[in-house]
């Protein structure tokens, strides 16, 4: 077999110098009724031009040829070839965690880069790396919040992605949390209203995103000032980076969780990505998740370790700010190269590249009869509109003209069954756009 | 040098500030197509109070620096495509690269998780066969790929068990969990509402199973053991440790990262396992990439199937492939999405290439490990002598006497070229060397980490200073780990530069 | 080391023998797909008498042990994208990666030379493009994109030169060379049929054009120019040269390793150059790949053109694209097949990234070159102080009064972590050290190399024996180049292996 | 502009410190009149997704879909990710020519290695690495031969690859060498008897290539020893590597010129491919092209570097061996990397496939009626046909079925202008050439 480096002289001369005469001797301490006589039942061998083409056919069986318009969470924008050209170097695909910070300053320096990048976002002052995804650093940051203040009770707006709620309902559900969800007014915004009143000084934090589920940005000083005054904390949920771009940051916060996707990585059916804990330099031992921190060896030079180790499970074990353990390195280190690709006026120009892109096919959808926009407020690259029929109806039919239509909110927002999130990035081109509107015309011309 | 360092040899390489010290306004690494849309004002779309002109701080470079920066970094790194990487517990194996070709097919990275499954066939039918093949290998009935790393699988099973007791009336109120466990096990219960319950390995480093029977109260949820254990040997009675727990109602988890011990010769549902979790990023090759991503697919018994977090991949008449999220007695959703889907068609990748010839890769490990123990066994001190499997476990009794401890071993070990072993762990081993070479490495490649091994033993005694401020090769050298935890400097702030010294 | 090193540190990196001594028989690294057709005993088929059983001495390894050998090799090597690399004349600047990613493109690196031209068409627009964007580059009439490298192109351009005149009657017998050129110069004049006149430059390293005036007689088929000259010099009266040339009857080749400082500033054709080549893997950033393969068009006047080397582009009606192969008066074929097409679609890439601001290039490489030369005059002899362009040549002289020469110089580069410049020529400096920085570097790493090349100067003065014995960071120093020579080795073979170390 | 790592001010910074005042007093050296006023007239530019999209529309314009049965010269082979893997590391892509063997030991025993398995490949005893492709490989071997032998006289062989015969008498042309071309009979081999007669002491080389174009087998022993009888070299051309993985090394020949394209290098429209000269270590000192050899450092240690440069131009400018310099030096990597991949059991193998599949095509189409084999010798992947009709307009016709049929012979031989050739390598699929022999089946059974 190709992958393993021994030949059967090799083997026999192995087991020579152990001392056993087969290879199954080695495997006597498992009870012989247990021991597998026959072989398995997998398919393969493969040679490395049919594990392609395996792989080549079920690619064949996906999306390639449609146009997209979903975003919700994940987001389709440019990558360079120099992300790849990085991260497919062997000193970072196959290096594990720098547990050995003398052979592992390359992954350290790195991490301590997106740390810094991921502050620098966020307008926070210290950032872990990483999560698994944006959903559980969610959920993190809110066992955090609870730690932080000793409390039960997390407001959480129900313009959080559906799927950031659903995990940390799981999570919440043994921990002691009592998750509580808070409205949206009619600009889309969370209802300010409603969250000051449910605010008692029982909330451990309240947790907004922004832009929200529904593509609208919220303001954040309000409810931080809320909050605050109540004691509790504010998690912000970033599933759209690029918005930091051209948005201000979440600097009112008290801890930011945020999916790195949209920096670099290709969607991939659902993973992998990178989720980010970021907050204050004073809670910093709250916080879950690897750290690098910059120090000196012994001769007085600049180097970079793996840090307040104390707050994880392979020091602290059941007392550990978190269990996790494997987290999402590569991606997060594709994020690092992406972001120091675009730099500051990069990222810039995508934001409003995105924004611009986003208004122009608003503004074309809005003028189809029976379309209009679901929400008042301030978008980025996504927006909610309301259809004159069932967006499943309208999607079927876009599918014929591959397109993939609007995100149906029905499923996730029973109120908003009529309604649909579009999602238009750097990546959707202005033909696409115009064709997709034309299209949704067309559909919703003829009858239902 | 000293001559016994027959792997690696000194070599001049470039230094590299941070990204943020070469940050110059006005340098590009990366320009978009023009907008072919009319532009907007941003300030007027977005509001004064919702824009900002770019992130303050961010770097400003050009694309060969970016190739430079990250290329000089990534020479400061050991990694498994440079040598032997026997860090214990982790399988640091090979990672073959058609997985990453594969992982990026267009067709396959390009698949929103929220497009049409009409759509997504293709991806669909990869997750089936994945489970498939991963219930073909465990012995379970039901699967979840979703968890994305061993600890998230874990907290999935925990949950699972959570579900199906809660179903029976009680979730029960403690995990056992053996002294010899990796942390994440106790952090994961405590998750998951659990109490932990530590148990004492006995004196040959197993299971006390007659002790077992005593811990074993219908306050217990369930046993989490490793198997083979973190020291690398088989728990020969786990039928009867599954006995014991099923007449109290209580199940039985199974910690699979060693499963590369086990692959293809023996099943944990066969041994009486409810649950398990795998780490596709171990057993399954996809590459640790610095620290993930991973993949921690959970393995279960029939009874636990109906509690399996959403979405569910079921397949409907005509072959048709469907994820279906209305599940009443499921536990949830345990992250956004489906999964890293990336590290499962690695790890699918990964055993169509064996096919049912995986199992020559356990004996390989298996064999591998035991070479070592065998040429190694006497140089250091063997606290536990049952036989290995995937790993052997030392530790540095014997070194000890002359002031040198595994840490000091680990870093020397750099000297000779190799990565060092894990020293964090098993606890209950103190000074623990826990060496898995896996079945990447070749013969050759084990010789030379048994000399270097052996060479190191003999310095320890002879010559106990050059260990002791180990290593000399490298860039940097014992970094000030107390420094660094006491005053955390954690992000590049302008300010600090001044001061810096060069990297 | 020394503390005046800041580019570079040692670091550990590993060991590796010849491929060859890991082999064993039975592993494989590679595996085909099961034969889906009869199977036939080759034996059989062959004939005993054409038939051998696989290749004695092939190696026999697995496909870890291949990534490691090869990632372990590469780690020994410098390269652009870990440093300044100013090997004069070389144009070593930075190769984008994209470039990389369209040529391995499926209907790119997949088509193949005799595939019909309807299947082609996008091939044939590339190259297409690719000359009239060289054409505007140049300021020529007309272009042939197949010579694969300079030399190759200087061997094109002369027998054009060559079938020209001889279609006027006589094709000569001389081409004048400076003593300044390259050495492929000379070696292709030969292989043209010509016999070589050097000719001596003038105090100020240019051409003397009134001895020029002598040299030019009716036995002269061209003169071969570099301009900017090797010296990294201008020839300021170029337009005269020529029109010696041509009052005579004779023609202007124009070397055009160093249009990286021309390219959008001046044209060649405007200046009276009747033919040239460009070196695709210099100008435009094809990568070297440790020597090759490169690419070497032509660009030429009009009168040249219908001697081109066959197959030739040619737009037909409705924009169709084809290739011909029937010209009466052309040169023949100078390789089979078109050309380095997959060097071309990078060289493609390179220029449509910059369109017209690859001026901006030019001024950069021609702004490092000064930049370097403003700090270094007087540290080190500059023998001809004319204006720099994209490099500037420096030499020994100072220095060698200490006995310190250009290669130890160059040595101990090495340990200051940089690429050394270019030693071996231009003749006519003798000790030359030849820099040419590049476009691709920045200010910070320019600094680095004048404290480098200033530090090093010092160090010849006061401490000669650390320069002399240089490098003294590398895995092997100082290596036995005459014993290499006097009884060369230049495979492996199985009795070496015994005898030799290891790597 | 993304490539250029300066800033505005830098640029300023630079200026300032030269003491120009402004970028244009660098270029005053040229004469004002030569000096570019406007901007070049170039496309772009462009960023590097227009980069991208410019080359995939015109991939999108080329065969993609298309099954082919071509080779003569250039041959589909599987190659494996490795290869590029490690070409694009960058330690080895943006390296140049190793003259500082210091820092350059990765490219020199790369080098060393490849010589090695040419040398083991072609059963000679030195092998350069490396020379533009197969056929100036062949044109310089026959030069090494003239300044072996001091004779002019060269005998060809027609069934020597045309292109390869074009490109030598490009060259001969003004090196005074003659070249003479020698029939082939009526199995496709070369015409031994005319050569004999041919043979006189004027002759500097035979030049056979084996398989030959026609995808016969040459039987070397009596050519050498003919050859070398009237004290010529032979010269052996080897257009198709995998061959060697099967067939014997052509020991016998004196200089072996080889095409490495077969081995992990893509067809990509006509190269960069790698020609290779091996030949007996006598003649060492008349090669072209460049040489590694092994020696020890200062400090015993093996290393590597180049040698025998006094051969090579940069020394010895007009008495130089051949003028090259820059040569295939990554393509070179390739085959080396590809060439360990296969290794001993690989390589064969593959030939196995070939010859089986090459086989089994044949049978097939010479069971159509109208089609015969033009030759009876030997072959090995590629055969010739004799078809009823002209073969450009069977191929006309098979196009339309996406294949790419036979090369048709007509061009290069006048009388085989009925004759095609077929190519199958491991890579064409038992359903392929079944499809391929149905469809000419079909095609020939309908009137012309
Ligand atoms: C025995 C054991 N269990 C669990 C884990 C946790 O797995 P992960 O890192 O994938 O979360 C590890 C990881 O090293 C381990 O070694
Ligand atoms: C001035 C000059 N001319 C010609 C050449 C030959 O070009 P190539 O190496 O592409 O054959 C070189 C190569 O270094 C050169 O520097």
């Amino acid at each position: 077999m190709r992958y393993l480096p021994k030949s059967p002289r090799e083997r026999q001369q192995m087991l020579a110098a152990i001392g056993a005469n087969s290879i199954d001797e080695l495997f006597a301490c498992i009870p012989e009724r247990f021991r597998l006589r026959d072989a398995l039942k997998l398919p393969g061998p493969f040679s490395e031009a049919e594990v392609i083409s395996y792989f080549k056919d079920r690619a064949a069986e996906n999306s390639l040829g449609y146009t997209s318009f979903l975003g919700a969470g994940i987001y389709n924008h440019l990558r360079s070839v120099i992300t790849d050209t990085i991260l497919l170097r062997g000193e970072f695909l196959t290096s594990y965690t720098p547990y050995q910070a003398e052979i592992t300053q390359g992954t350290l320096q790195a991490i301590f880069e997106f740390q810094t990048l991921m502050c620098q976002l966020t307008g926070q002052e210290v950032a872990n790396a990483s999560m698994y995804d944006g959903s559980t650093a969610t959920t993190e940051a809110v066992l955090m919040a609870e730690r932080l203040t000793g409390r039960a009770r997390v407001l959480v707006a129900r313009s959080l992605h559906p799927e950031y709620r659903e995990v940390l309902r799981t999570y919440a559900k043994n921990s002691g949390l009592h998750v509580e969800e808070v409205g949206y007014v009619k600009d889309g915004t969370v209802d300010v209203a409603a969250l000051k009143a449910a605010l008692k000084d029982d909330v451990a934090a309240v947790v907004l995103q922004s832009p929200n589920f529904f593509g609208v940005l919220e303001t954040l000083s309000e409810v931080a000032d809320a909050a605050h005054h109540s004691g509790a904390l504010l998690v912000v949920a970033i599933a759209e980076g690029v918005s930091l771009g051209a948005a201000k940051p979440p600097a009112e916060a008290d801890i930011v969780a945020m999916e790195a996707q949209s920096f670099g990585l290709p969607p991939s059916y659902g993973g992998p990505y990178a989720g980010v804990v970021a907050s204050r330099d004073k809670f910093v031992r709250q916080m879950p998740g690897r750290l690098a921190g910059q120090t000196v060896d012994a001769a007085g030079q600049r180097g970079f370790v793996l840090t307040l180790a104390t707050r994880e499970q392979h020091i602290r074990r059941e007392k550990a700010t978190s269990n996790i353990c494997t987290n999402q390195a590569l991606c997060a280190l594709a994020a690092t190269v992406h972001l120091t690709l675009l730099g500051k006026e990069g990222l810039r120009e995508m934001a409003e590249q995105n924004l611009a892109k986003a208004q122009f096919a608003l503004s074309l959808l809005e003028k189809i009869p029976g379309v209009r926009r679901s929400f008042s407020g301030t978008v980025f690259n996504e927006f909610t509109l309301e259809f004159p029929r069932s967006v499943r109806m309208i999607n079927a039919d876009l599918l014929k003209e591959k397109i993939v239509g609007p995100l149906a909110l029905g499923p996730y927002y029973p109120e908003l069954s009529k309604h649909g999130l579009v999602c238009v990035t750097e990546t959707t081109s202005r033909t696409e756009i115009e064709r997709f509107a034309q299209t949704v015309e067309r559909i919703l011309a003829k009858p239902a | 040098m000293t001559d016994q360092i027959k792997k690696a040899t000194r070599h001049t390489n470039q230094n590299e500030g941070l990204i943020f010290e070469r940050s110059s306004p006005g340098k590009r690494a990366f320009e978009l197509p023009p907008l072919d849309v009319p532009a907007l004002d941003s300030a007027k779309s977005l509001g004064a109070h919702h824009r900002a002109n770019g992130v303050e701080g961010f770097p400003e470079v050009s694309e060969i620096e970016v190739i430079r920066h990250f290329t000089r970094l990534s020479t400061w790194n050991y990694a498994i495509d440079l040598g032997m990487y026997p860090l214990g517990s982790c399988t640091m194996k090979y990672n073959p690269r058609v997985n990453e070709f594969v992982a990026r097919l267009d067709g396959i990275a390009t698949e929103h998780p929220y497009q049409p499954q009409e759509l997504s066939q293709g991806c669909l039918k990869i997750l089936q066969l994945l489970e498939n093949c991963l219930l073909e290998i465990t012995g379970m009935d039901a699967i979840t790929l979703q968890p994305a790393a061993g600890a998230h699988g874990e907290l999935t099973g925990l949950l699972l068990i959570r579900a199906y007791l809660e179903k029976q009336g009680n979730p029960r109120k403690k995990v056992l969990i053996p002294d010899s466990a990796h942390g994440t096990n106790p952090a994961t219960a405590v998750i998951a509402g659990y109490e932990v319950e530590n148990i004492k390995s006995e004196s040959h480093g197993q299971i006390d199973v007659d002790k077992l029977r005593d811990f074993v109260t219908e306050d217990v949820a369930a046993l989490m053991i490793t198997n083979p254990s973190t020291l690398g040997i088989f728990e020969e009675r786990i039928p009867e440790i599954a006995e014991i727990l099923h007449a109290k109602g209580a199940l039985l988890y199974m910690d699979g990262a060693n499963m590369n011990a086990l692959t293809g010769v023996t099943r944990p549902g066969d041994l009486g396992v409810d649950v398990m979790h795998l780490n596709l990023h171990k057993t399954f090759s996809t590459p640790h990439g610095g620290g993930g991503p991973g993949a921690g697919p959970v393995a279960m018994k029939k009874i636990l199937e109906p509690f399996r977090p959403i979405p569910i991949l079921v397949e409907k008449d005509g072959g048709r492939l469907a994820l279906e999220t209305v599940r009443p007695s499921s536990i949830g959703k345990v992250r956004a999405f489906g999964g890293n889907f990336g590290v499962l068609v690695r790890a699918l990748a990964y055993i169509l290439a064996y096919g049912p010839g995986v199992r020559q890769a356990t004996e390989d490990a298996v064999l591998n490990a035991n070479y070592i123990r065998k040429h190694l066994e006497g140089v250091f001190d063997l606290p536990y002598s049952l036989p290995s499997m995937h790993e052997v476990v030392f530790s540095d009794a014997i070194q000890k006497r002359n002031g040198i401890n595994t840490m000091d071993i680990a870093k020397r070990l750099i000297d000779y070229g190799f990565h060092p072993y894990t020293t964090a762990f098993p606890l209950i081993v103190p000074g623990a060397l826990m060496i898995e070479p896996t079945e990447s490495e070749s013969k050759e490649e084990c010789d030379l980490f048994i000399q270097a091994m052996i060479s190191i033993a003999e310095e320890a005694a002879a010559n106990p200073d050059v260990v002791k401020s180990a290593p000399h090769t490298t860039r940097v050298r014992r970094l000030d780990e107390t420094a660094a935890a006491r005053k955390p400097i954690l992000r590049w702030m302008p300010a600090a530069t001044t001061s810096s010294a060069a990297g």
